[in-house]
This record gives structure tokens, C-alpha cells and sequence, in this order.
């Protein structure tokens, strides 16, 4: 294999507030990203409402990814990619969505799972 | 009114279709009100069925401004109301 | 319960045990399950009952069931009870309406 | 409402060794049972595979709840209803099953619902 | 060899489904291993991915009699062999 | 490990930090998963290390953790020790291959 782009890819999977899962696999991204480890996240099915504006969790006295989400640009972790599918699914425009992400087909990312060296589901 | 059935997740929208019947109620909650931005899914609804959503879940998601026309946003007052009104409850 | 209702009995099981882990401590900035569950108990007098098969299996015991299994420590917090499954047996046929929550 | 059939009626929706969900579902509907309360069991989708003859669960060292299921007759617990879709889905013939049970269409799970004054899900 | 990927859930099949790629190995395990029955869902595996399945998942749940053809049942040690063959390893 | 490749580090997050529960009493018939890792990790010097945050959001803690957040009891088991995600990080570089199993 020639030198892979990412050493890690993060998927997240969960829609809001469905536990902690969103939230340790953000937080392992940032660590990884922090560690200088070359890192990718990428939103799928589900996951991709996580990117939806205006969510008021704390209505629930819960506390979402989203306000982490706004402070990844602080972080090396640039590349960020979602499921252009799901996307159309939920009927969601990119353009309206939280962070600079870039839509992708299924093709795409399963591209992107070869060119990494691990990727961890959450 | 027959049966209020409550569904807290999209992933067992599977078996809880199938047992709806015609004069029950399905009522979204937690993650599960993401199935209000799922065309697709709410087409599967078999008709004479009453759609409703817990209205704190899906302003806690951003979704209170996204509802679509055939869904019904309620609060924990009312959803109370409704499990009395309802003849049962069953939760998947 | 502010229209008047009665609650007969909270009853966990499943996962629903892991509530009634006093040694639980969420980040500052969540809710604490387990003492809301408790202030809620004692506010309007519940009877919060834990199924004691489920409880064992992950790890919730009591003063005294952990002295019957030789366990040096225990973690069940104050306000919750274990008890079997007839408990919840005997609430689904007293109560005019059961409201299950699933996980 | 007309006096219902069944005081309770417990569905099973899990596969075979998939966490403790079906045995602590059984659990119940047995206790139920036991208590003189008129009590029905319903295998759904995934749940119908609990009914394989032949399982080993021995071979994990886990424990499943086909022994449990075996010593129903003895309790009177005799309403045993099976998704008759899931069967034709995994290509399951019913008399090949454990059990003495009844394949039930959805409308006919449907009426056994509106029938039965409880409901849980396991 | 690309990715092995591992699936232990149907419920995270619709996910994983779209991510395998021409000659990706697919592995079910625990409660997945329930699939080889559901010839419907087989169908919509993408061509070019050999389909695996843990030998004790299927035996414990009494599905190694049933195993169409298109599978192939591994055991443990092979599964050790299969993730050091495999370029990467993705768990669903 | 039969087969001669070693085994870096074994890291416990997520749902999975309840294994570390040294008051978990499954049934007797049951596999003690707990102790199974334990005797596993003493066998072949594996590292069993918990994700800390996981952990006390679980109700999971040490002696020190217990400490430091004022509780009477503590329940990490034995063999397995609290550790940060970047033990995860640092595990996911060194390694040649890292398997997951997810809940």
C-alpha cells in the first residue's frame, strides 16, 4: 500500500443525544489529532443530523457534541466528511449545516476507509 | 382510541410498523424523532395512523422548525394525557 | 403528578439498574441520574425498586447481598430497594395504566 | 373495551444470545404466569430464531434460553404466537421449530394486541 | 486483500453495507450471523466480497446446518489469520 | 497469541469499561467475564488499561478516584488500571493491526 492519507478515520454514526457514543468518538479524534496523528472524521447515515443548527440540548438538561463540533477548526482536524446520501435522505442542504465538511458518495468513502490506516466506528 | 405506541429509536421502526393498526397512535421520542426529516420511512406509516412527536426531543435536536405538515409536536403534559387516553401503551 | 395522578411504583430492570449505582459520577455539567431519581422519590413518596437478578449480573448490590457473595464493598444508592421480578408482576395488574421507558 | 384475553402478552424480538433482553423478557412472562395473571408470548422478526432447534450455546459459554423454552408446557404459559413473516424471511419451516406455536400474521398480531391489557417488549 | 470488515449487529448493516468495496472480505459475528438465513438481505451485498461467519456463532446458535453456499464459516484461529491478512480492519 | 503475535495493550471504553466492575456476580453458570479477563491478562502479561472518563460516568472507579470525588467505595477490579484516550491513540500507532469489538 503506498503511504495512507489518514492515520486514523473516525465514523460517527449516532443522531443526537443517543448516548455517549458521538461524544467519545469526537473526543478520540481530537486526542488523535492532538497526538499528531493525521485524522479524518466523516458522518454517516444517522450521524449526519449531528451537523443540524440550532440544537438546544440543555432543553433536556443533555449535553451535545455540537458546541465541540464549532471548536474543531482550533484543532488539526480539517478534514471532515459526510454521507452525501443521508443527506438527501433527511432532505438536509450541506450549506445549512454546522462546520466546513464536504459531501461524499458511498464510493468516496470507501476510498477514503483505503486510504487510512485504522478506522474506528462509533 | 387504541393503542398509544411509543418508539425511542429508529432502529426498531421495523417491528413497531408492523403492529400498527388503524386507529392507534405512534409517538416519537428521543433519538426517534429524527424519523420526522425521513420521507421515505413516514410513506411505510400504514394510514389511519396519528404521527406525533415529543416537542423537548425535537427542539433538543433542531427539528421543532423542520416538522413536517402530517406530524403532531407535543409536550410531556400532553404525552401524559395521552398514555390516559389511550386504551394501552406499548413501548418499543 | 401535577394533574392529580398517583404513581404506583418505578420499577428497574435491564439496563435500567445501572441507575441505582451510587458510585456513578457524571461530568459536572450532566444530569445526575441517580440523585434526581432520588429527590424525585422523595418529593412525592415513589417506591423506586430494582429488579435483583439484573442488579447482580452488573455489578448493583446491596449491603446485604454483598455480604451473602463475600463482596468486600457495596454501591446501591440510598432511596432504591432490590426486590424480585413479581414486584412488577403485581404493578402491571394494580395499575389502571403501565408506561414502559426502553433503552 | 370487552374483558381482554390476555392480562399480558410479552413479545420477544431479540436473536439468540443477544445480551439478557429474551431471557429476562421470558423471566417475566413466567412470573407473570406463575402469578395466575393470563399471559401470551409472541416471537418477532429476529426473535423467531430463538425457536432453532440444535442451538449449542454451550460453545460460547454463554447460556441461551432454550432450555427455558423447553419447560414452558409445565407452566401455564400455552399462548405462543411466531411472526409468520420473519419465518418465511429466514426460511424457517414451523414444524421444525421448538415449541408448540401458532404463526401469526401481523393483523392477527395486531388484534392480539388490542386484545391483551398489557404489552411489554423485550 | 483490502478491509475485513466485522459486523456484529444486523441493525448496523445498512452502514456497513455501503462501505464495502470489491474485494472486501464481510465477517458476521454474534448476533450477525443470524444474515445467512436472510437470503433477501445476501442479495444486496455488493459483488467481488467473500462473505464469512465465526463457525462457534453459528454452531451455538444452531445455524451451521443452514449455511448456504455463497458463505464460508472460519474458525477462531482463522479469524486471527483473516485480520493479519487483511489490510485493515473496520468493526461495525 | 498460540500462534506467536503479541498483544500490545487490551483498551476497555465505551459500554465496555463495565467489565472492570469488581462487583459484577453473574450467575454461576454464566461466564465470570471480569475474572476471565484477569486470568487472561495474568497468563500472557497482557495491559488491561480503562478509559478513566468512560469509567467514571459508569460508576466505575479506583481507590484514587473514589478519593478524590469524596465516595465511600470503590470497585476497579483488580488487573486493570484507569487510564486517558491517549493511551488509545499511542496504542493505535505503535500496533500492527488493531481489532475492535463494538457493543
Amino acid at each position: 500500500m503506498s503511504r495512507p492519507d489518514f492515520d486514523l478515520l473516525v465514523i460517527l454514526t449516532q443522531p443526537p443525544l443517543a448516548g455517549t457514543a458521538a461524544k467519545e468518538g469526537l473526543d478520540t479524534a481530537l486526542v488523535s489529532a492532538t497526538f499528531e496523528q493525521k485524522t479524518a472524521l466523516a458522518f454517516l447515515g444517522e450521524g449526519v443530523l449531528q451537523l443540524v443548527k440550532g440544537q438546544q440540548p440543555d432543553q433536556l438538561q443533555l449535553k451535545g457534541i455540537q458546541s465541540m463540533l464549532k471548536a474543531l477548526p482550533f484543532y488539526d482536524l480539517q478534514a471532515v466528511y459526510t454521507d452525501a446520501l443521508a443527506l438527501q435522505q433527511f432532505g438536509l442542504n450541506p450549506d445549512e449545516l454546522l462546520l466546513n465538511h464536504q459531501p461524499a458518495t458511498a464510493e468516496q468513502l470507501q476510498q477514503l476507509i483505503a486510504k487510512t490506516t485504522n478506522t474506528l466506528v462509533f | 382510541m387504541a393503542s398509544l405506541h411509543q418508539l425511542n429509536s429508529i432502529q426498531k421502526l421495523p417491528h413497531c410498523l408492523r403492529l400498527l393498526a388503524a386507529g392507534d397512535q405512534l409517538l416519537l421520542t428521543e433519538t426517534a424523532v429524527t424519523l420526522v426529516l425521513d420521507t421515505e420511512s413516514l410513506q411505510q406509516l400504514p394510514s389511519g395512523v396519528e404521527l406525533l412527536a415529543l416537542a423537548d426531543d425535537l427542539l433538543a435536536r433542531g427539528l421543532s422548525e423542520k416538522l413536517p405538515s402530517g406530524v403532531k409536536a407535543i409536550s410531556d403534559a400532553q404525552w401524559v394525557e395521552a398514555t390516559l387516553e389511550a386504551e394501552r401503551v406499548c413501548s418499543w | 403528578m401535577a394533574a392529580g395522578h398517583s404513581i404506583y411504583r418505578v420499577f428497574f430492570y435491564q439496563e435500567g439498574v445501572l441507575v441505582a449505582n451510587a458510585l456513578s459520577c457524571p461530568p459536572q455539567d450532566e444530569t445526575h441520574l441517580t440523585e434526581a431519581w432520588q429527590q424525585l422519590a422523595e418529593e412525592h413518596q415513589l417506591e423506586l425498586v430494582v429488579c435483583v437478578a439484573a442488579a447482580l449480573k452488573r455489578g448493583i448490590v446491596d449491603a446485604k447481598e454483598a455480604a451473602r457473595h463475600g463482596l468486600e464493598h457495596h454501591n446501591l444508592a440510598d432511596g432504591f430497594s432490590l426486590s424480585g421480578l413479581g414486584q412488577l408482576v403485581d404493578s402491571l395488574s394494580q395499575a389502571d395504566r403501565t408506561v414502559t421507558f426502553t433503552s
